[in-house]
């Protein structure tokens, strides 16, 4: 039974959530609305699972005295002082001027914002070592980004001054962006939607079900 | 205080960027006030936006007049219950022996996911895209230059190729084996642009943080 | 000297220099540094060698290390930011698509600008965000402007403050409630957009300020989107344009243009090209792009020469990469 | 290309000048004749005098009726355009009176909203279901400045109505997706009966797939670990769940070598769905003490604090190899940059067009968008899965065939084919 009924619920929502798209009639014109209301409120609750799993690891590693236990203590130190922060100054939390909103712009941003930049290295370091005219594959790889990479900076045009307009690089980058690689992008996009119904399918029929454990 | 800010905000970017140099107790520090950090971020943006802000206030709204003083308190949504009692059967986890019952929440969770990718993907990424491929290559009344009709043709023999390469079912030999090498070769165009795209991106992002280090940190910038 | 003390000691400069810059900075002696003509010229020259040097080194044997292009890619974004060179702008046809979009609504038009990004994406989307509203209100047309994400409203009244310190701006008198209207935040991603199809209001009862919705005279007669006549959306990710196109333009035939960080840009081709999206600013030089059509030097502009500068370094890396490769290979022929 | 747009805002201001030119050569005398001839205040009799020659004609044939194809609450008003409504003329605007009935009497007709000339519908989304309402059009001729209204000259159509709106069972419409829907999920099941009977099917080698085993077999032989990242959405993503499903059959594999296999995650119901799935796998085969709770942990829902935690898990614990399966935005390059640093061998996939090109660069094998989806199958080896991606093959050829002969078609002239797959909302 208790892997039953998840089966049940699984097929019977997954085929109501399929045909709400053909239903204008109430409720099913309001299903795609609700199930995202649910979803974040589920979500919501969830994460307690998750922060109460990051402490119980954290505590672990302090009390095991694990390698590198002290910045399990400075995880958790900084995990109870945005919580507390958060939840004592209430609603408003976010509103400029709270203690929240301090860390979130001092401390969050710019933590976040220069992992994200950090990419600009990881990307020149990949480009370097990925694109190698291998074979003829690779080499295709090569070419596109490095016409695409040039041409979408005005030194590209500079380089291809000499060429009449519709031969620069500038506008040969936007004939790959606009033809070849909606090709490619549109194979990959109609292939994905094939799988996905597909994936969809199984799992709403209970074929595709390990995602539900175990029996016990 | 400000000064403090600045410098803080300096010191945590630089201790991230030290790991591009190698593993350190900087780049350390720096991550697990990161991670605990932004987990408690999210904690308790979850609980004010979605349990109070969306749960609670949607199904006990606040009272709320417009200047005029005539009152705009919205309907209670009592639907949203069932939001919290999928979210409480979710809880049910952390209390032993009945931990089983949280697969009903996630069951109706993967149910309802899938029936909407299903339709949404099937509609929009399937529909659109066929659509948008079956254009006349050339012919009155369309963009007839050699632009765009190389173009076109390119479009219907790249996704036509492309989408022979993820047959499954038939071993790619012969013709229909040619015609799937040929999908690689666009799918590799693709990436290689779309790589190439997104250099520029990325390196924007590291002008704007550039651009706090020597603009708002040090000054230097005019 | 121990690698240790190297780390130690390159560690304490940098320490060093910041501070003796900072003090020169809140002190007022220094306000900021811009290399001269022959400066720049003397580093551009000065990079270019290291990086020939580099490649005769790598043609030799001696690959370099990952760290040698990080410290590459460094420099050539960080030095350009203190020069003043002009680079030449050609519009590609997308970002001229937007411009003539705009352009070619009636004053009065009603424009709906969706901020779906956060500070993290600012330096490509916020330059955008800039220029479009500023295009906008040159045309007297009105904006209503909301977001999907959390900090979205925020970027968008640091749009505005920058640019109402614009005398051209400020001469314009812009009125919130009447020219401009900021409907803040509202959670649910794609399914905000969809219950927008039938009513604005469900979704923001109040404003960014907590003004009612009714009050705002812009938006009073705002039921759904066929009263937008235009709306563009900047976006850094999910949700994002894609989930504007697939609900509010195949939905509800919202007429949409796109600015997009450079990295969803391609995806984004195929909406262009399939006539879901009405123009489209692709990354900075989108921005860029843009900025030159309305006539306006912004950020996307001054940033561009760092970003020219950094695809060269990273085009030249490529290149060096292949000598290398190219080397081993023939070597394993030999 | 630009030089085109500078040219049409010179038109545009010279249509301008010219419009204004001629209303200030046909009012001003007009203004001054008025002003001659009568005794009255000058701005009254402006507005009584002039009012006539500002008025629009009225809209013709009005008609309304329901919203077909939705939930209900809209009308559809249709009307023919003001004999006026021409470039430069006086019906400058629309505006749609309603008048509704309450316990079967009239109320008075109200304004309901307003759209620009040239226009010939408006959708009154505020129609409450099964109540009559009647409806007027009416165009208006204005002046404006600073958004003050300066004066307006309005004239009405005839009514329309009664009409009611309903809600539908069906959105006709969408025949067509429901059609496909059906043919396509025809195939699917058709295919996987077909296994089920006990008919092979033939799978290609997906080499990413193959890879799998020898990714896990090398991470024993070494001795080390390893990681399975399941993307960094949340359960409401089919990505997420595919990567989730993916992770069952690895966890298996990583069992019966008895190998370490850990799993960082950034969503708590992934936490709690892995964990589950894990679980599972090791008892299935056999090794249920194996299986440690610790092995499935959270880190933070933040994308960028998830991937600077793994980056840090990464360099520090060095696996030797690491899957990353399901939906990934930025953090893509920064986990398989880090990941591909220590040399370990990664296999990714994803259904993320704009992240493939970084797996592609940075890891061994990856997995391009449909292959992701056919990974549980493909591993699993169970015919009735392997069944439904014959079924995915099939409506791929009917695509196939549908863009050859569509495009074909359309290049002649012959029949738009392309309509059958418009997609309408």
């Amino acid at each position: 039974m208790r892997r039953e009924i998840p089966l049940l619920i699984t097929g019977i929502v997954g085929i109501v959530f399929v045909l709400q798209y053909f239903i204008p009639h109430f409720p099913f014109n309001r299903m795609n609305a609700w199930f995202s209301d649910w979803f974040s409120i589920v979500a919501a609750f969830a994460i307690w699972l998750g922060a109460l799993n990051l402490m119980k690891i954290s505590f672990q590693k302090v009390f095991r005295r694990k390698s590198d236990w002290g910045y399990a203590v400075v995880i958790i130190m900084s995990f109870l002082l945005m919580a507390v922060v958060g939840f004592a100054e209430g609603k408003g939390f976010r509103d400029q001027g709270t203690a929240f909103d301090w860390l979130f712009q001092f401390v969050y941003t710019p933590l976040s914002a220069t992992m994200f930049a950090i990419l600009a290295f990881f990307v020149a370091s990949a480009s370097y070592r990925a694109f190698r005219a291998r074979n003829f594959e690779a080499t295709l790889l090569l070419l596109a980004a490095f016409l695409v990479m040039l041409g979408r900076v005005p030194t590209g045009d500079v380089l291809t001054g000499f060429m009449p307009e519709g031969m620069r690089l500038s506008a040969v980058a936007s004939w790959i962006m606009n033809f070849p690689q909606t090709a490619g992008q549109r194979a990959i996009m109609i292939g994905i939607a094939l799988g996905l119904v597909s994936t969809s399918l199984r799992i709403i029929l209970g074929i595709e079900r390990s995602h539900l454990g175990g029996g016990d | 205080m400000e000064h403090f800010a600045l410098w803080l905000a300096a010191f945590l970017t630089l201790g991230i960027v030290s790991f591009l140099y190698k593993d350190n107790p900087w780049y350390k520090l720096c991550e697990a006030i990161f991670v605990g950090l932004s987990a408690g971020y999210w904690f308790v943006v979850l609980f004010w936006d979605n349990i109070y802000g969306k749960f609670w206030v949607g199904v006990f709204p606040l009272e709320e007049f417009d200047e005029a003083g005539r009152e705009i308190t919205a309907e209670p949504d009592y639907w949203l219950f069932v939001g919290a009692a999928l979210g409480i059967l979710m809880l049910m986890r952390l209390v032993p022996n009945i931990g089983w019952i949280s697969r009903w929440p996630l069951a109706f969770i993967v149910g309802s996911t899938a029936g909407l990718y299903l339709i949404n993907y099937f509609s929009s990424n399937m529909m659109r895209q066929v659509q948008g491929t079956i254009v006349p290559l050339f012919g009155a009344g369309y963009d007839a230059s050699a632009y765009a009709i190389v173009g076109n043709i390119v479009v219907a023999v790249g996704t036509f190729a492309g989408l022979v390469y993820f047959f499954f079912s038939k071993e790619h030999r012969g013709v229909f084996g040619g015609t799937a090498k040929v999908g690689v070769f666009f799918l590799m165009l693709t990436f290689g642009a779309s790589f190439g795209y997104t250099v520029m991106s990325r390196m924007s992002l590291l002008i704007g943080r550039m651009d706090f280090l020597l603009g708002d940190w040090l000054g230097m910038i005019k | 000297m121990s690698t240790r003390a190297k780390e130690l000691i390159t560690i304490a400069i940098i320490a060093v220099f910041s501070v003796v810059i900072y003090i020169l900075k809140i002190t007022g002696v220094m306000t900021g540094i811009e290399f001269s003509g022959t400066v720049s010229t003397i580093i551009i020259i000065a990079i270019f060698l290291a990086l020939l040097v580099i490649l005769i080194r790598t043609l030799r044997g001696h690959l370099v290390d990952r760290r040698t292009v990080f410290l590459f890619i460094a420099f050539s974004v960080a030095l350009p930011l203190l020069m003043n060179i002009s680079q030449k702008i050609t519009v590609s046809g997308e970002v001229e698509q937007v411009y003539n979009a705009v352009i070619d609504l009636q004053p009065g038009s009603r424009v709906l600008v969706s901020f779906d990004y956060d500070p993290a994406s600012a330096p490509e989307l916020q330059p955008m965000a800039e220029s479009f509203l500023r295009l906008c209100f040159m045309r007297d047309l009105k904006v209503i402007v909301m977001g999907l994400w959390p900090q979205g409203p925020q970027q968008a009244e640091l749009a505005m403050s920058t640019i109402l310190e614009d005398d051209e701006m400020k001469a314009k008198n812009i009125k919130y409630g009447i020219d401009y209207v900021n409907l803040g935040y509202q959670a649910g991603n794609e399914f905000v957009v969809q219950r927008m199809g039938s009513d604005f209001k469900s979704m923001f009862r109040k404003d960014y300020s907590g003004r009612a919705y009714d009050d705002l005279p812009l938006v009073k007669n705002v039921k759904n989107f066929s009263n937008i006549d235009y709306s563009f959306n900047l976006s850094a990710g999910y949700p994002g344009t894609q989930e504007w196109v697939q609900v509010a333009v195949d939905r509800y035939g919202l007429k949409m243009g796109g600015g997009n960080t450079a990295v969803q840009a391609p995806m984004m081709y195929t909406y262009l090209n399939a006539g879901q999206l009405e123009g489209l600013l692709g990354g900075m030089s989108g921005g860029a792009e843009f900025e030159y059509l309305a006539n306006f030097t912004g950020k996307a502009t001054k940033y561009m020469l760092s970003q020219s500068f950094a695809h060269m370094v990273v085009v030249a890396f490529i290149i060096i990469g292949n000598a290398a490769f190219f080397r081993s290979g023939r070597e394993k022929k030999l | 290309m630009n030089h085109n747009c500078r040219t049409t805002k010179q038109t545009f201001l010279r249509r301008d000048f010219l419009l204004l030119a001629f209303l200030i050569i046909v009012i001003a005398p007009t203004l001054a004749a008025q002003q001659a001839s009568d005794t009255m205040p000058a701005d009254t009799v402006v507005a009584d005098s002039i009012l006539v020659a500002r008025t629009p004609a009225p809209p013709i044939s009005v008609t309304v009726q329901d919203l077909p194809n939705d939930a209900g609450g809209s009308i559809k008003v249709n009307w023919g355009l003001s004999p006026d409504d021409v470039a430069g003329g006086k019906a400058r605007k629309y505006r749609i009176l309603r008048a509704e009935t309450i316990d079967g009497q009239r109320q008075e007709f109200t304004e309901i909203g307003d759209v620009t000339s040239g226009a010939t519908e408006f959708i009154d989304g505020n129609a409450t279901s099964d109540v009559e309402f009647y409806y007027k059009v009416m165009a208006v001729n204005f002046l404006s400045e600073d958004n003050e209204t300066i004066w307006e000259a309005t004239s009405k159509s005839d009514e329309a109505g009664p009409v009611k709106s309903s809600a539908q069972w069906f959105d006709w419409r969408r025949i067509n997706v429901f059609v496909g829907v059906i043919v396509l999920c025809g195939f699917i099941l058709y295919y996987i009966n077909q296994a089920k009977a006990g008919k092979k099917l033939f799978i290609r080698k997906i080499a990413g797939l193959e890879a799998v085993d020898e990714a896990v077999g090398r991470a024993t032989e070494m001795g080390k670990k390893i990681f399975y990242i399941p993307g960094t959405q949340d359960m409401d993503n089919v990505q997420t769940i595919a990567g989730v499903t993916i992770l069952g059959r690895v966890a298996e594999m990583a069992a019966q070598y008895e190998t370490w296999l850990e799993v960082p995650v950034s969503r708590s119901l992934v936490l709690v769905t892995a964990k589950e799935v894990v679980k599972e796998a090791y008892t299935k085969v056999g090794r249920p003490d194996a299986y440690q709770e610790d092995q499935v942990h959270y880190l933070t829902d933040d994308q960028f604090g998830y991937a600077a935690g793994i980056d840090g898990m990464v360099v520090r614990e060095k696996p030797a190899t690491i899957f990353y399966m399901g939906a990934f935005y930025a953090e893509a390059l920064i986990l398989a940059e880090t990941g591909n640093s220590i040399g370990a061998i990664q296999i990714a996939g994803t259904a993320m067009p704009s992240q493939l090109p970084f797996f592609v660069a940075s890891c061994d094998y990856t997995l391009i968008g449909e292959e992701l989806f056919a990974a549980s199958a493909y591993l699993s080896r169970e015919p009735k899965l392997l069944g439904s991606l014959k079924g995915q093959d099939m409506g791929k050829a009917v695509i196939l065939i549908a863009i050859v002969v569509g495009v074909l078609l359309e290049t002649f002239g012959i029949w738009k084919l392309s309509n059958l797959f418009t997609v309408i909302d």
